[in-house]
């Protein structure tokens, strides 16, 4: 059975003195389900992960994660989130001590933080970066670090945010296939780049206006034309060859 | 964490947000300087009232006073322990060795009018002048060009670092960083040293685009420079009113 | 450690213009002897005087309170003589912005942090001689240099709230004031020398250029 | 005829302590074209753009730019270049005068700044954010006004790198649109994103190892799948459709 990772009832954020950013925003992901959130720049998206992790605290409504209301400003080391410019996720003065930062501040002992910091850094393939200062290194492989911080806590659910903005393709296909890996894990991605959304998520949240506007098969939602159209978002050409082979053969 | 130094619409359409701010930044400077000559106890009324005249000219609602006159600091905290207790001969009340005195209490009174007629001023002076007019006028009066563009440059990255840095702190607390130790220390020092390198670097980049955009090719040249008398005017009032305060002080 | 409005007397308060202004020209003419054309340091000194203030909003906790970093060793330690114009504009912008610190009192203020910052600079450059790259000479200097800045700061403070304010106050409660002022600077001092040193060994690890002060 | 407008001559440029990262460039741009810069991370397509706008110095080659060898550190208003981090290049307290910085610096008198401020801000339909300061505005909107604060002085050549990686779709869009109506320019565009160059450039050049690997129609050259894969790049999805089509009609 299916246990709820997420639960949102009527989810309201507002930022003070602006009109609500988040404004009834229902929806529920599963175990081990791979979901991306898509929508236009201001849509939330952020904002909804902030209130997942307990940053925020909602205005209305109710939040569970984990069968469990969140309270914010609570650490949860189950919810893993990589942020959007890895910049502000790097703040150690080498790779190793970055990746255990976490697993240290969980309390855990020397033996168990070295096996931690192994495994991820064998699962990323950035063995070879360790020593170095993670301020020195290429965006793709910074990506990569600030992954294996958030691994070594080894969540059960990882938010992304905008993991490909600064990824040229190499990176990006090692993404992919490092997040093709994570059977176990429940994904929830929020990015613009509908073609990584397609490859990496079996269902796909369309945000706008505060509202959940759309929730289904990636393959579903993003082919459809005038949905995208409305909400500023473009049918990936992907599934414009798909609907051409469709319609050709 | 960081307001934003903007002048609100009403300040600015008030007689002192229309005063040319090349004559008000000085004037007002002057003003203040004759505050801290105060030492009789008898023109603090006359600083109460020169300070609630030029607030009420400001435009500003009394709420963004109240906000802004924050909490004196540890120095005037330390003044108002030291001073009733171990300033002056006569005794007004004594408690054990512990023995209040008059004129440290009076001393006291003294400090903090000026502190919070000062700060009146101060508010009323940079909420009614944005920042490019106060470089302007501190140009105007003399500052080198090196602090000016410095300040309008600082400036411009302070939002930006304040963002990075909250940035920081929240990715660091999602993994656990609670900062409320002693042993948060470190994990402080790295945050400020990424800052450091993450500033350096980007100022790099900065000098590039700005170079390219023409910086330093030639030196901007001063908008003109057209006061109407009104301006004049109110220059001459603060000037008198400082004259007084200061003469006043010397003959009594 | 900022000196607020009203405290000090007029001829105190302009005395600390004068002496800020002093050493402004000063620090200018260094400046321009060093670069030619200073307008290439500006973004850097702008962006680290912007970083300086923010980090200077950091609350570091000493159980039971919290205090905030001065931070004047460790501009000192990486701006050089650019430090003074830094500190001026930091003042300024934090009077204009927060209305804290003070107007009349800038002068002094920006004394009470420049000279220990200067004070600061020459003391880490002493691993010119002992060590450059050694972490240990790195991180013994900037916790002496930070520290001493901190204390040359709160007791300088502590000589002007005694003799230039207008109130008056007998020998003996005088030297018990300044003694009292300047210990309750050295949790402070020492909080902030640690601070340094983590900075500077993080610096000397990641990038060690910025350690060099002069060389901006 | 065509005036040359860049011209390099086995240019190369090493960073101190590294191996060359520009090897021994070649190529020729001429007046009006449109010309995509396509490579991984690291292949030096940014370098290339600081030697051409002479923030850098050649450590050998020729570089011809306008028929001037460019001399380092020359102010030129006929280059402009918008960077990859807006928040590099926005300086000024308001949009107004961030647009203004550039024709300021070149002396030109207060009516033509104002004339030439309208014009770009018309151009990018950003009159309505003028008196804002740009370090509030959306990654969308800063993009536009770092563009215009480039239009305002009027470059021959517009330079732009990885304009679209922090747009969402709808921006990216308008960015589409605004580049389309530059007949006269010249245009050189580093992008990871291959659909934006397909759209918006008529050549494209493949840089790699320091060296032009392929120059061509982007069409032709990003259609090549071996030659894609070879440079850790991947055919875009449009040009797969096309493909598609080509071999089932």
């Amino acid at each position: 059975m299916a246990a709820e990772v997420i639960k949102t009832t009527n989810l309201n954020y507002t930022y003070p003195g602006q009109k609500p950013t988040l404004d009834g925003v229902n929806m529920t992901i599963n175990t081990g389900e791979k979901v991306g959130l898509v929508g236009p720049n201001g849509a939330g998206k952020t904002t909804l992960f902030l209130l997942i992790t307990g940053i925020l605290k909602p205005n209305a409504g109710q939040l569970v994660v984990f069968d469990q209301p969140v309270i914010p400003n609570t650490f949860n080391p189950k919810v893993g989130m990589v942020f959007q410019h890895t910049a502000d996720q790097l703040i150690n003065p080498t790779v190793r001590e970055d990746i255990a930062f976490g697993p240290h501040n969980m309390g855990l002992d020397e033996e168990e933080v070295n096996r931690r910091i192994k495994d991820s850094a064998d699962l990323a393939g950035i063995q070879h970066l360790l020593d170095r200062p993670p301020h020195h290194l290429s965006a793709g492989e910074q990506r990569l670090v600030a992954l294996c911080g958030i691994l070594a806590m080894e969540p059960c659910l990882l938010i992304m945010d905008e993991p490909t903005s600064d990824l040229d393709i190499r990176y990006r296909r090692r993404l992919i296939k490092i997040l093709e890996g994570m059977q176990d894990k429940t994904l929830f991605i929020a990015s613009h780049d509908l073609e990584f959304i397609l490859e990496t998520c079996s269902r796909v949240i369309l945000l706008e206006g505060g509202v959940v506007c759309a929730d289904g098969s990636p393959k579903e939602v993003m082919a459809d034309g005038s949905l995208m159209e409305k909400h500023s978002l473009e049918v990936p050409h992907s599934l414009m060859s798909e609907w051409h082979r469709h319609n050709q053969i | 964490m960081i307001a934003e130094a903007a002048v609100s619409k009403s300040a600015a359409r008030s007689l002192l947000g229309r005063w040319e701010a090349r004559l008000k930044v000085p004037a007002l400077l002057l003003l203040v300087f004759s505050f801290a000559f105060v030492r009789d106890l008898l023109l603090l009324p006359v600083l109460v009232l020169i300070a609630a005249i030029i607030y009420a000219l400001s435009g500003l609602p009394f709420s963004h006073l109240l906000i802004r006159a924050r909490l004196p600091g540890f120095f005037l905290i330390a003044m108002a322990i030291i001073l009733p207790f171990w300033s002056g001969q006569t005794i007004i009340w004594q408690l054990g060795p512990l023995a209040l005195r008059q004129e440290g209490l009076l001393g006291l009174l003294l400090i903090v009018v000026k502190f919070f007629t000062i700060l009146t001023v101060v508010i009323a002076l940079f909420g009614t002048t944005s920042l490019p007019q106060l470089t302007l006028a501190l140009r105007t009066i003399g500052i080198p060009w090196l602090i000016t563009d410095l300040l309008l440059f600082t400036y411009r990255y302070l939002y930006q670092l304040a963002s990075d840095l909250r940035q920081m702190r929240t990715a660091a607390r999602l993994r656990g960083f609670t900062g409320t130790s002693v042993s948060a220390l470190k994990p402080l020092a790295f945050i400020a040293g990424t800052m450091l390198v993450r500033s350096q670097e980007q100022s790099e980049r900065v000098f590039q685009a700005m170079t390219l955009r023409g910086y330093g090719n030639s030196s901007l040249p001063l908008p003109s420079f057209r006061p109407l008398p009104v301006d004049f005017l109110l220059l001459a009032v603060a000037i008198s009113l400082s004259a007084m305060l200061v003469l006043l002080q010397f003959i009594l | 450690m900022h000196i607020p409005d009203g405290i000090l007397t007029a001829s105190a308060a302009i005395g600390g213009y004068a002496a800020t202004g002093g050493l402004t020209w000063f620090s200018l003419r260094r400046i321009k002897k060093q670069y030619g054309d200073p307008r290439s340091g500006i973004p850097r000194a702008a962006l680290l005087t912007a970083a300086f203030f923010a980090a200077s909003l950091i609350h570091i906790p000493i159980p039971p309170i919290s205090v905030h970093l001065v931070l004047s060793g460790l501009m000192g330690v990486m701006l050089g003589w650019f430090s003074i114009p830094a500190i001026l504009v930091g003042l300024l912008l934090q009077a204009v912005m927060f209305q804290h610190g003070g107007l009349t009192t800038l002068g002094i203020n920006a004394c009470l942090m420049g000279i220990p910052a200067m004070l600061a600079y020459y003391i880490f450059r002493l691993r010119f001689l002992f060590g450059r790259e050694k972490p240990l000479t790195n991180g013994l200097l900037a916790f002496i240099a930070s520290f001493l800045a901190v204390a040359l700061g709160a007791f300088m403070a502590a000589l002007l709230l005694i003799f230039a304010t207008p109130a008056y106050l007998d020998a003996a409660a005088e030297r018990q004031a300044i003694i009292a002022l300047s210990l309750a600077h050295l949790p402070v001092a020492i909080v902030e020398g640690l601070f340094t040193l983590m900075v500077v060994l993080f610096l000397l690890k990641v990038k060690p250029s910025l350690l060099d002060g002069d060389q901006l």
